[in-house]
Parts: C-alpha cells; sequence; structure tokens
C-alpha cells in the first residue's frame, strides 16, 4: 500500500513539475517519470496479468506519444 | 362525391371573383365580372395543350395532377369533420406543389415564382401554434370534436380571438392581390403558372378555387362551429369580403419584409400559445 | 511501515545501479536513437547540462529502454512472478520495435531485472518496493534536475568510454 | 416599418443562418437550465443493473442461460420473442475468455452475442439500419466530391 | 455522487470553455483543445459503466481528428 | 443539500451546450466552425450518456457514427468550397512514422476483429487508416467500397432475419455482427485513403 | 396510441420500435411516396436562362454523372422522409430526420457552383449541429419518461419536461433549414427540379411530423 | 480506490485539462494532454476495464500523432 502512496505522490510531483517547466524540450523527462508513475501504479491498482499488457501498453503509448512529439518539436528527419 | 368537388370549386372561384370585384371598386375600376374566373377555368380546358419541350414532362403533367387530388382530399376532410391537422399538413404541402409547378418548367419565370413560394414557408407556421392553442381548449383536433365544443361552449372566435386572427392571416397570405401574395407580383408574370397553359392552366384554377372554399370553409367550422349550409356560405361570402378589403388598400410586401411580418405573427403567436399553457390547468 | 520504506529505498537503489548499468553498456549516451532524443539533449544541454547525459534521458524518454525494462519487469513479477517478468520482457521488445530503437537494452534490462527482483522477493523483498523504487530512481534521473542528473550520467559514460 | 427591413436583411443572408440558429439553442439551452431540477426516472428500459465486479462479463452480465431466456425489460416483448436470446449467447472465443479471465468483459460482449448486440440487432434494429445508412450517405457524398475532383 | 462523474463534469467544462475561448485562435489549438472535453464525456460515461461506448468514442474521437487534420493538410497545399 | 446527480448532470450539459453555441455564433470563419460542431457533438453525447443505461449505450452509438459521417461529409464539401485541390505532400516525416504503424495496425485490426460490430469497425478502420496514412497505398478505392455496400446489404438482410424469422436469431447475430463490422472499417479505412496520390 | 392524427389504421413491429400510421402520417407518407416517385421517374428539367444585356438565351446543361448522384439523394431523401413519417419511436425518429438532413446536403452540394456550395456548407453546419437539440431531446425524454415509443407517451402518465419538445422542435427546425432560405435561390441555380422539390418536401414533412409529436407527447 | 488516491489523478487529470486549456505552445499543450491521459486511465483501471484501457491507451497515441502532422505544418 506505501508503494502506491509513494507511487502516486511521485505522479502528482512530476505532473505539477510537468506543467511548471518552460521549455518544452525539458518537459519531456518530467512527463517521463510521470508515465512511470502511472505506469507502475495501474499495476499496483489491480494485481491481475492482464493488468501488466495494461501497464504495458499504457508506457509504450504514452513514450511513443513522447518519441512523436520530440521528433516532431525536433523537426523531423531530414531528408 | 364528384359534386361536392365541382360545387366547391366552383363556389371557390366565384368567391375569387368577388375578391378581384371588392378589390376593383374599392381602387375604384370597374373590374371584371363576378363570374370572371370561372370563365377562365372553361376557357383554358378548350384550348389547346401541350408539354414545352425544356420542362420535366412527368414533374409537369404530375404536380397539376398532385394539386387537384391535395385538395380533394382537404375537402373530404373537411367535410367529414376529420383531424384539422391534416387539412393543415395538405395546406403546407401546396407549397411543394406551387414549387413543382415553378421549378418544372424551366422558365425563369417560373422558377422564381417557386423560388418564393419556399421562402414564404414561413407564413404556415402560425396554423400550427394555432392549433396548439385550439388543442388546449378543446383537447382534441378532430373537426367534428371541435364543432361539439363549440356547440357548448360558444364560438371559439371568442373564445381564442388571437388564434382566429392568426388564421385570418394565413388565409390572407395565400389569397392573390395580398400584401404577402409575394408568388405572384407582376415582376414574375404570374409567377408559378406562367408556363402552365391549356388544360394544366384550368387545373390550377380548380386547385385554386377548392382552395379558397376548403380554407374560408375550416376557417367558419374551426371559429364559429356547426350552422347551416346556406348560412356558412354567406358567412365565408362575408369574411372573404373582408378579406379583400384588406388585399385593396394594402401594398404588396417585397420577399423578405413578407417573411419576416409573418415571422413576428409567429412570434407573437407562440407567446400567445405559451401564455395559454402557462394559464390552463 | 518504516521496514517498508527502506525496503523501497533499497530496491530504489538497486534498480538504479542496474539500469544505469545496463543503460551505459548499451551505449545510450553515445547518441540519439531518434532526432526527439537528439533534440532533448540539446535543451538539456542549453540548461546547463551534460549533451551525453542529455543524450542517455532524452533515449530514455523516447524509447523502453532498460529502466522501462526494469518497471515492467518488476510489475510482472508482482502480478505472475518469473513468467510475468518475461511477459514484461517480450512486452518491452515489442516496444522498443514500436519506437524505433534499434537497440535491446529494454529487453536485456527487463530480462535481468526479473531474475534480481525475484532474487530479492526470496530474501524479505516485495516485488512492489521494486516497483516503488523504480519508479523513485527514475525521479532522480529525469525528475529533480536535470542538470545534475545528466552531469552525473555524463561522468558515468567517459568512465566506461 | 424600418425595423423590419433591418431584421428582413439579417434574416435573408444565408450566412447569418449559422449564428441565428446558435442563438435560438442558447435560449433553448437557458430555458433547459431554468426547467432544472428534472427527476430522473428510474424504471428505466434496459436498465443497467446487476452489475457485479467479480464476473467475467462484468459490467455486461446480465444472467441467463445461453439459447435460453433472459430477462430483457424492453418496450413490447411480444414483439422480439427471441429476446435475451442473443445476451445470453457467447462464442467459443468469448466463451473461452469468460471462463478464465476478469476484466475484460467489454470485449466479451462486443464480441457477437450481449446486451449491445440484443439491443442494436434485434429489439432496436431499425436505428442500426438508419445509422449505418446515414454513414453511407454521408460517405457517398465525400466520395461524389472527391472523385469529381480526380476526374 | 462519485468523484469520476464530478471530475468527468469538471474536465468536460474546462474543455468546453477551452474550446470555445481559445487563445491563440489557431486551427491547431482548437484542434488539440477538443481532445479535452472528449476526456471528460469518457469519464462521464465511464461513472455510468458505459464501457463499450466509451471504447468506440475513443477511436471515433481519433477518426474525426484525423477527418480534421486531413482537410488542413490539403488547405496547406493549396495555399 | 443534495443535488442529484442527474440534474447536476444536465446542468454542465446545458451550461455546455450554451457556451458551445455562443461560440458558434460568435465565429464567422468556416474551419472553426466546423471544428465547433465536433465539439457541439460532444455535447451532444453527454446528454445521451447521463442516461445511464444498457440503452444509451445503444443511443451512443449510431449518435457517434451520425456525427462523425457528417464531418466526413461537411469536411470535403469545405475542401471543394474552398477550391483546395492540389493534393498535400508526404506527412509527417519522424522516425516513428516507420516502426509503429504496422504493429500498432495489426493490434488494432486484430482487436476490432475480435470486437465486431460497430466497436469493432471502428477499432479496425482506425488502425487501418493509420496504416495506410504512414505507408501510402495502391488499393483499389472501388474494390473496398463494393464490399463495404455488398456487406451493407448483408446487415440489412441480417436484420429482416431478426424482424421475420427470429428463430435463426443466431445466424442474424452473427452475420450483421461481422457485416457491421466490414462496413465500417471499410468506409472508415477510406478516408485514409482520401488524400490524394495516383489511385485514390 | 394517439389520436391526434386520428385512429392508426395499422401498425409495423420492428422489435421494440414501431412504425404506426394514422389518417394523418399516412396522408404524409402517400405524399412522400408520390413525390418519390415523380423524382425517380421524371428527368430533370433544361432550364432557361437569359444573357445578361441581350436578347440571347441559353439551356443550361448538367452532367450526366451530378443528375445521376443527385437524384439517388433525393431517392435517399425520400426514403428517409418515409421512415420519419412511420417511425413510432423518438430516437429512430431523430436518426431519420439527421438522414433527412445530411440527404439534403448532399442535394444541394453536388452542384458545382461556388455560391451553391458555400450555402451548402452553411446548410451542412445548421444540420450538424441540428443533432445536439435532436438527440438531446430524445436523451432528455427517455430520461425522465424510461420510454422512447411515442404510442406510449401518448397514452399518458408521463411528464415530458417542455424542454425536451423544444429541443425536439428546434433539432427538426434545423434539419430542414436549407429549403427555407433558399433566399437567393443557392439552390435553385442548376436545373433539377425533382430533386430539390425533394429537399423542401422532405423538410416540410419532417416539421409537420415533429408538429404532431410534440403534441401528442 | 481509495478516496485519497482518486483525488491525487484526480488532481493530475484536472491540472493536465487546465494546462492544456491554458498553455498556449502546441507542444505544450500535446504534452499536458498525455498529463490528462495518465490522470484518467487509472479510473479505467480502477473500474476493471482493462480492455478499454488497453484499447484507449493505444489509440491515444496515434491521435496525438494525426495532431502532429497539423502541427507541424502550422510552424512558421
Amino acid at each position: 500500500m506505501i508503494a502506491l502512496y509513494v507511487v502516486a505522490a511521485i505522479a502528482v510531483f512530476a505532473a505539477v513539475r510537468a506543467i511548471l517547466e518552460r521549455n518544452t524540450g525539458r518537459r519531456f523527462p518530467h512527463a517521463n517519470v510521470l508515465n512511470f508513475a502511472v505506469a507502475g501504479s495501474l499495476v499496483l491498482l489491480l494485481d491481475h496479468p492482464i493488468t501488466l499488457v495494461a501497464a504495458a501498453a499504457y508506457f509504450v503509448g504514452s513514450t511513443l506519444e513522447a518519441n512523436a512529439i520530440a521528433s516532431t518539436y525536433a523537426g523531423g528527419v531530414k531528408r | 362525391m364528384i359534386e361536392y368537388l365541382v360545387f366547391a370549386a366552383a363556389f371557390g372561384l366565384l368567391l375569387l371573383g368577388l375578391h378581384r370585384k371588392v378589390i376593383a371598386r374599392v381602387q375604384l375600376r370597374p373590374g371584371p365580372p363576378v363570374w370572371q374566373e370561372i370563365l377562365h377555368a372553361l376557357k383554358f380546358s378548350f384550348k389547346s395543350t401541350w408539354v414545352p419541350k425544356t420542362a420535366s414532362a412527368t414533374l409537369y403533367v404530375g404536380v397539376v395532377l398532385i394539386g387537384i387530388g391535395i385538395w380533394s382530399a382537404a375537402l373530404f376532410v373537411v367535410l367529414a369533420g376529420e383531424s384539422i391537422l391534416i387539412l393543415f399538413a395538405i395546406y403546407m404541402l401546396h407549397k411543394i406543389v406551387e414549387h413543382g409547378f415553378g421549378l418544372s418548367s424551366g422558365s425563369p419565370y417560373g422558377k422564381f415564382g417557386g423560388v418564393r413560394s419556399v421562402i414564404s414557408a414561413a407564413s404556415e407556421i402560425p396554423l400550427f401554434v394555432t392549433i396548439a392553442a385550439i388543442y388546449f381548449f378543446t383537447d382534441s383536433l378532430l373537426l367534428r370534436d371541435i364543432v361539439a365544443y363549440q356547440a357548448v361552449h360558444g364560438p371559439l372566435l371568442l373564445i381564442a380571438p388571437p388564434a382566429a386572427i392568426a388564421m385570418y392571416i394565413v388565409i390572407l397570405s395565400k389569397l392573390p392581390y395580398g400584401p404577402f401574395s409575394i408568388v405572384e407580383s407582376k415582376e414574375l408574370v404570374s409567377g408559378y403558372k406562367t408556363e402552365h397553359f391549356g388544360v394544366w392552366r384550368a387545373g390550377i384554377s380548380v386547385i385554386d378555387g377548392t382552395k379558397t372554399f376548403v380554407l374560408l370553409f375550416a376557417f367558419v367550422a374551426i371559429f364559429i362551429g356547426a350552422m347551416p349550409f346556406w348560412a356558412a356560405l354567406v358567412i365565408m361570402t362575408i369574411v372573404l369580403v373582408s378579406l379583400s378589403f384588406v388585399c385593396a388598400v394594402t401594398p404588396m410586401l417585397s420577399p423578405f419584409d413578407s417573411v419576416t411580418v409573418q415571422g413576428i405573427v409567429t412570434l407573437l403567436m407562440v407567446g400567445y400559445a405559451a401564455v395559454l399553457w402557462w394559464v390552463m390547468p | 511501515m518504516l521496514g517498508e520504506l527502506l525496503h523501497i529505498l533499497a530496491a530504489a537503489i538497486i534498480s538504479w545501479i542496474l539500469f544505469v548499468a545496463v543503460d551505459i553498456f548499451f551505449k545510450l549516451p553515445e547518441t540519439g536513437g531518434v532526432v526527439g532524443a537528439t533534440a532533448i539533449a540539446r535543451d538539456i544541454e542549453a540548461g546547463g547540462g551534460d549533451l551525453a547525459g542529455g543524450t542517455m534521458m532524452g533515449n530514455i524518454v523516447c524509447s523502453p529502454d532498460a529502466s522501462a525494462g526494469t518497471l515492467l519487469a518488476a510489475c510482472g513479477v508482482y502480478v505472475a512472478g518469473i513468467p510475468g517478468g518475461l511477459a514484461a520482457a517480450t512486452l518491452v521488445f515489442i516496444g522498443n520495435r514500436i519506437c524505433h530503437d534499434p537497440g535491446y537494452a529494454g529487453t536485456t534490462g527487463a530480462i535481468l531485472a526479473t531474475f534480481v527482483i525475484y532474487g530479492f522477493t526470496l530474501v524479505g523483498f516485495a516485488a512492489s518496493d521494486f516497483i516503488a523504487g523504480m519508479v523513485i530512481a527514475i525521479l532522480t534521473i529525469q525528475g529533480l534536475s536535470h542538470t545534475h542528473a545528466s552531469r552525473l550520467l555524463g561522468r558515468l559514460w567517459r568512465v566506461r568510454e | 416599418m424600418l425595423i423590419i427591413t433591418r431584421i428582413s436583411r439579417v434574416l435573408s443572408n444565408f450566412q447569418n443562418l449559422v449564428a441565428l440558429f446558435a442563438g435560438a439553442c442558447i435560449i433553448v439551452s437557458l430555458i433547459g437550465i431554468l426547467s432544472l431540477p428534472l427527476a430522473f426516472e428510474e424504471n428505466q428500459l434496459y436498465p443497467k443493473t446487476r452489475l457485479d465486479p467479480t464476473s467475467g462479463l462484468y459490467p455486461y452480465d446480465r444472467g441467463g442461460v445461453p439459447f435460453g431466456t433472459t430477462e430483457v425489460i424492453c418496450q413490447y416483448p411480444e414483439n422480439s420473442p427471441y429476446a435475451g436470446y442473443v445476451t445470453t449467447y457467447l462464442t467459443p472465443l468469448s466463451l473461452f475468455l469468460a471462463e478464465n479471465t476478469l476484466y475484460i468483459g467489454t470485449t466479451i460482449v462486443a464480441h457477437p452475442g450481449g446486451i449491445i448486440d440484443e439491443i442494436l440487432y434485434n429489439t432496436r434494429g431499425a436505428d442500426t439500419v438508419v445509422e449505418t445508412s446515414i454513414l453511407f450517405t454521408a460517405f457517398a457524398i465525400a466520395s461524389y466530391l472527391y472523385r469529381r475532383e480526380e476526374e | 455522487m462519485n468523484t469520476t462523474f464530478i471530475l468527468g463534469l469538471a474536465i468536460l467544462v474546462i474543455g468546453v470553455l477551452s474550446v470555445a475561448f481559445v487563445r491563440p485562435k489557431t486551427y491547431v489549438a482548437r484542434l488539440i483543445n477538443l481532445e479535452i472535453p472528449a476526456w471528460g464525456l469518457l469519464l462521464v460515461m465511464l461513472a455510468y459503466d458505459e464501457a463499450l461506448a466509451l471504447m468506440t468514442f475513443v477511436a471515433v474521437t481519433a477518426i474525426s481528428t484525423f477527418v480534421i487534420v486531413r482537410l488542413m493538410e490539403w488547405r496547406d497545399a493549396s495555399c | 443539500m443534495i443535488i442529484p446527480e442527474y440534474s447536476l448532470g444536465l446542468l454542465v450539459a446545458f451550461a455546455a451546450m450554451g457556451v458551445a453555441f455562443f461560440a458558434m455564433m460568435r465565429e464567422t470563419d468556416g474551419f472553426h466552425r466546423l471544428l465547433l460542431t465536433d465539439l457541439i457533438e460532444v455535447v451532444s453525447l453527454a446528454f445521451i450518456a447521463l442516461i445511464g443505461t444498457d440503452l444509451a449505450e445503444a443511443l451512443i452509438l449510431p449518435g457517434l457514427v451520425v456525427g462523425t459521417s457528417e464531418l466526413i461529409a461537411l469536411s470535403e464539401i469545405y475542401r471543394i468550397k474552398e477550391g483546395y485541390t492540389r493534393p498535400p505532400d508526404a506527412g509527417l516525416q519522424i522516425e516513428v512514422m516507420e516502426s509503429a504503424p504496422g504493429i500498432l495496425a495489426a493490434l488494432l485490426v486484430v482487436y476490432g476483429i475480435v470486437l465486431s460490430g460497430f466497436s469493432g469497425g471502428v477499432v479496425a478502420g482506425l488502425g487501418v487508416l493509420f496504416y495506410l496514412l504512414c505507408r501510402g497505398h495502391d488499393e483499389r478505392f472501388e474494390l473496398i467500397e463494393t464490399a463495404s455496400g455488398y456487406s451493407w446489404a448483408l446487415w440489412i438482410v441480417a436484420f429482416f432475419i431478426f424482424m421475420i424469422l427470429p428463430q435463426y436469431w443466431f445466424f442474424a447475430v452473427m452475420l450483421s455482427g461481422s457485416a457491421i463490422l466490414v462496413k465500417v472499417m471499410a468506409k472508415m479505412s477510406l478516408i485514409g485513403t482520401m488524400r490524394g496520390g495516383p489511385n485514390a | 396510441m394517439p389520436d391526434i392524427g386520428g385512429d392508426p389504421l395499422f401498425v409495423l413491429e420492428f422489435g421494440d420500435i414501431l412504425h404506426y400510421y394514422t389518417p394523418y402520417t399516412i396522408t404524409l407518407f402517400l405524399l412522400a411516396l408520390i413525390f418519390t416517385g415523380l423524382a425517380i421517374a421524371s428527368r430533370p428539367e433544361r432550364q432557361i436562362d437569359i444573357a445578361f444585356g441581350g436578347d440571347a438565351y441559353y439551356a443550361k446543361e448538367t452532367t450526366v454523372s451530378e443528375m445521376r448522384f443527385r437524384r439517388f439523394m433525393a431517392i435517399a431523401c425520400g426514403l428517409a422522409t418515409l421512415g420519419a413519417m412511420g417511425s413510432g419511436d423518438l430516437f429512430n425518429f431523430t436518426l431519420f430526420v439527421s438522414l433527412v438532413g445530411i440527404a439534403n446536403i448532399g442535394i444541394v452540394a453536388a452542384v458545382k457552383n461556388r455560391h451553391v456550395l458555400d450555402a451548402a456548407y452553411e446548410y451542412g453546419i445548421v444540420a450538424m449541429v441540428a443533432t445536439l437539440p435532436l438527440f438531446g431531446g430524445a436523451a432528455l425524454v427517455v430520461a425522465t419518461t424510461g420510454t422512447l415509443a411515442i404510442p406510449a407517451l401518448a397514452a399518458g402518465g408521463f411528464a415530458v419536461p417542455l424542454v425536451a419538445k423544444a429541443f425536439l422542435a428546434l433539432g427538426v427546425i434545423g434539419e430542414g433549414m436549407a429549403p427555407f432560405y433558399a433566399a437567393k435561390a443557392e439552390m435553385f441555380r442548376a436545373p433539377g427540379a425533382p430533386y430539390v422539390i425533394m429537399c423542401s418536401l422532405s423538410s416540410l414533412l419532417i416539421f409537420l411530423r415533429v408538429v404532431e409529436i410534440v403534441i401528442t407527447i | 480506490m481509495i478516496f485519497e488516491l482518486q483525488v491525487v489523478f484526480g488532481l493530475i487529470a484536472l491540472l493536465g485539462a487546465l494546462s492544456a486549456a491554458l498553455i498556449r505552445d502546441s507542444y505544450g499543450k500535446l504534452i499536458a494532454l498525455g498529463i490528462l491521459v495518465s490522470g484518467v486511465l487509472p479510473f479505467i483501471v480502477d473500474r476493471g476495464y482493462l480492455d478499454v484501457a488497453i484499447a484507449a491507451a493505444l489509440i491515444a497515441p496515434i491521435s496525438t500523432i494525426f495532431v502532429l502532422m497539423a502541427v507541424r505544418r502550422a510552424e512558421p
């Protein structure tokens, strides 16, 4: 149970940091922490094998999202 | 049944002739004879008839038949004392028939006549508020129930005068030469009727006659109640003459002004219906 | 209560060492896997950080790396023991392919972490401690101070070189 | 008279159409707010009762025997004599999922057989007919316009 | 009265306001803001356990987004 | 004082409707109006969602599809009206566009087929759309459309089986589930191909 | 059963959704049927336009594909109107009305003319936002009364809130708005009388039907 | 779910929604949207709709990628 509280607290902290950060590039690591925390808390909330898939799907999805945003932010691949 | 139809058409055309006569007299002109419209209808029946090359033939012919059909149906609805909702539905659908007349020929005059008739669809909307207002009193929309209600409580003309005024305005907007007759204004030659000639035009005359008869008869039945048939005819004539006076002294509005005025009438009627809804138990 | 907190802290340190070691072994700080990672590194460097460390942080953001592998392995062990951890490794592998990551840091990290965590569960740790610990570990890297974290990572990277 | 002319000038321009309609909608929404609170009728058709989180079909478990009857509260039960049969039918795949897992009831129910299929296809099938026709018509418009440009 | 419901309504209101009075008034900003009320509505559906509708809604929102983005692409290509 | 849940929801829905229409009233630009109609769709779904029964769900699904299909038609009208006729060049150029579509689309399509029905059609359609968007396409436009048309007809057949021969309900439910899946999926994925190009 | 349009003549059952026909709705139904038949059977007229500033005139021509598409839309519109006339279920009715709206837009949008497309777009926006009051109205009715069937609602015992009725009426007005706003004859510039008539007929008919519904429930 | 946790995740979702509404930069908006999604997902999982959560988590980035196609072009 304590693990869940710790994770949730970190999630809020990361969310606040991500919102307050002004520089777009440096927002991503904060959002990344949030993704970790939420993926962890999903599993802690519901202890079931499929939750693992859900957490992984969420994590991969949000990583993909961050990746896409960051790559577009960088201007895309020059060809 | 056919004799009712013939009588209604003939009497309606007579009323229309009277309408022209009264307007002319008010405007200090001699005017055509009262039976002029009947003569018109007869004359057109024997003139040569074909379909214009540019027209959409099926539609061109079809709307005439549909027009006669719906107004005959309306006549029987009124005579049988069925739901006035059907009557008013037919009345609104007359718009579509007008529209069909205008657009099917390919002539620009007809087209604009038809377009104007669609624009003025707002003129029918007061009808529904009228219906709602009547429904608040009678709890039924069957004509026979309304007549029965009036036999007990007295004419609706006195009970719900705004509704009567609204329907009066609606009938006014259907009569030729009135302030709202934008579909037949002179810059459009004969409006939607322009390209229909010969037998088709005679059909239009029948439609007009039946329409006038049905509307006035319905007005009398809804707002004054049961009475002998001859008395109904007399009152219809009186109502028509009063309408003719209005037509004679008012100018024709421009198309959108006419819509606006009718819209304002609708709004007032909505207000009236809302008050009724508030007051009635 | 306190014991569990200590467990979490210990787990945080263990997973920190684990994932940083695996990431550095797989040369994450060397180059950005995708242009997004490079852009993040650039921004971190502009904020006073270190480029190599920033690149590694960018790579962590942009693709499931050893840290994600550790987290998901912990989750897997938490829900289903060793098979769960291996399933998590598979999922991380798929995630890597989705995110256009050529390397195998995440998969390796996940498999490694599965056994490490399973081993620690035998000595009294709970797998949930490792979930929380991993989140704390990633917080120290990504969430507290980018400048200091990237300098630290950069220094470690230069040690490996 | 001047006001009427001005109103009709506004009305006659179809560019103002959306604004007029939106204005009417705002007025009605105000009426809606004024008419609150509205009581919620508890006696609903197809109610969402019997929510049992421990069932494999949660939240769509409506009980019943496959190829037997289930009680479905619909408006005219006499018009769909087989109402409830669909609800309780599980395909082999969904049966397997239902027996082995919790928490993916939505997938199981979306698979043919289930309360939503019951409503959408059987008791309120006409809705679905119309709705697919709307999709069809809208798509016909879009593809006609698109292809015309191609020519 | 549960948290999900209240939260959903709050996010719905925030989202509707943000779409209606969008700053800066660009198409992209409005398009992004459109996602906010969608998630709010999702929470409302969740509060009533309408899981299937919720899933379909998420997918349909993505498709609508694409429809609009496609239009914006054509627009940019021609301007 | 305890506020009943439904009334609170309605209050929010009405207020949201008022705000959305207010914005619509003030807006003159065509594209912004299109975006606002999308917002209004969301609000109208909120009204239905507040009912909270199984019926509500069955009503939301058609409502959703109606909203999207009208949006498709309107966006095409807007494009033609404004004369945007040059097809756009290749879309976003980032790395994940090469790696993600294959896997994600496969996942979504498989899952959509498992789901079947409306939801499945939309999910699978989204997958196909995403794939076509990223990878380009040289499919036969007409072929997909024909398939969609036939599946629509199949669904109508299934509907009449339900109504006229209810004892064959099992056949009907299978037929309708798969027919709607194919139909919705085809329609939705076709949007992805409507981006100009050689054979669109 | 609703008595306002007369006693129902017959009832078609589609599961929970009834289609019933009173003398009133059957009148409307027949008219819609006749005009749909006309739209199928008749060819579009060849419109004559007068060249400005001279006495020359010319007949407008349309492509076959455009004519075919508009006829298809007109038929779809007619079928939707037929459905809406008989439908005895509120939500089903709103869906039919939406179909009428979108088919109307289709009829207008097929014309290759900037002004017509402008108008079609505006109508389209209205038709689309009108789904909010339509569906909202149906949702309010089902939430406050627990049923959607018009016969059941007409039988009495239910307090349908006024705002739900207003929603329904407003939604139908929105969907059927296009023809009333034929302001500068935008829709009528191109030939195709049978189709344009279908457009305004359907709007009128759905309006007539919703009046009956609103008074009945 | 425990009430405190509901508050925590609700707070995250609210913060995400508010900042997505208020931030003016497109990328910032998208990141804030991601935060909103992270706040919402625990609620779905907590109710036990894991399949829905998986689908939503996979569809959300696709939606973001669609938006990104527009964002890139909106840049000068």
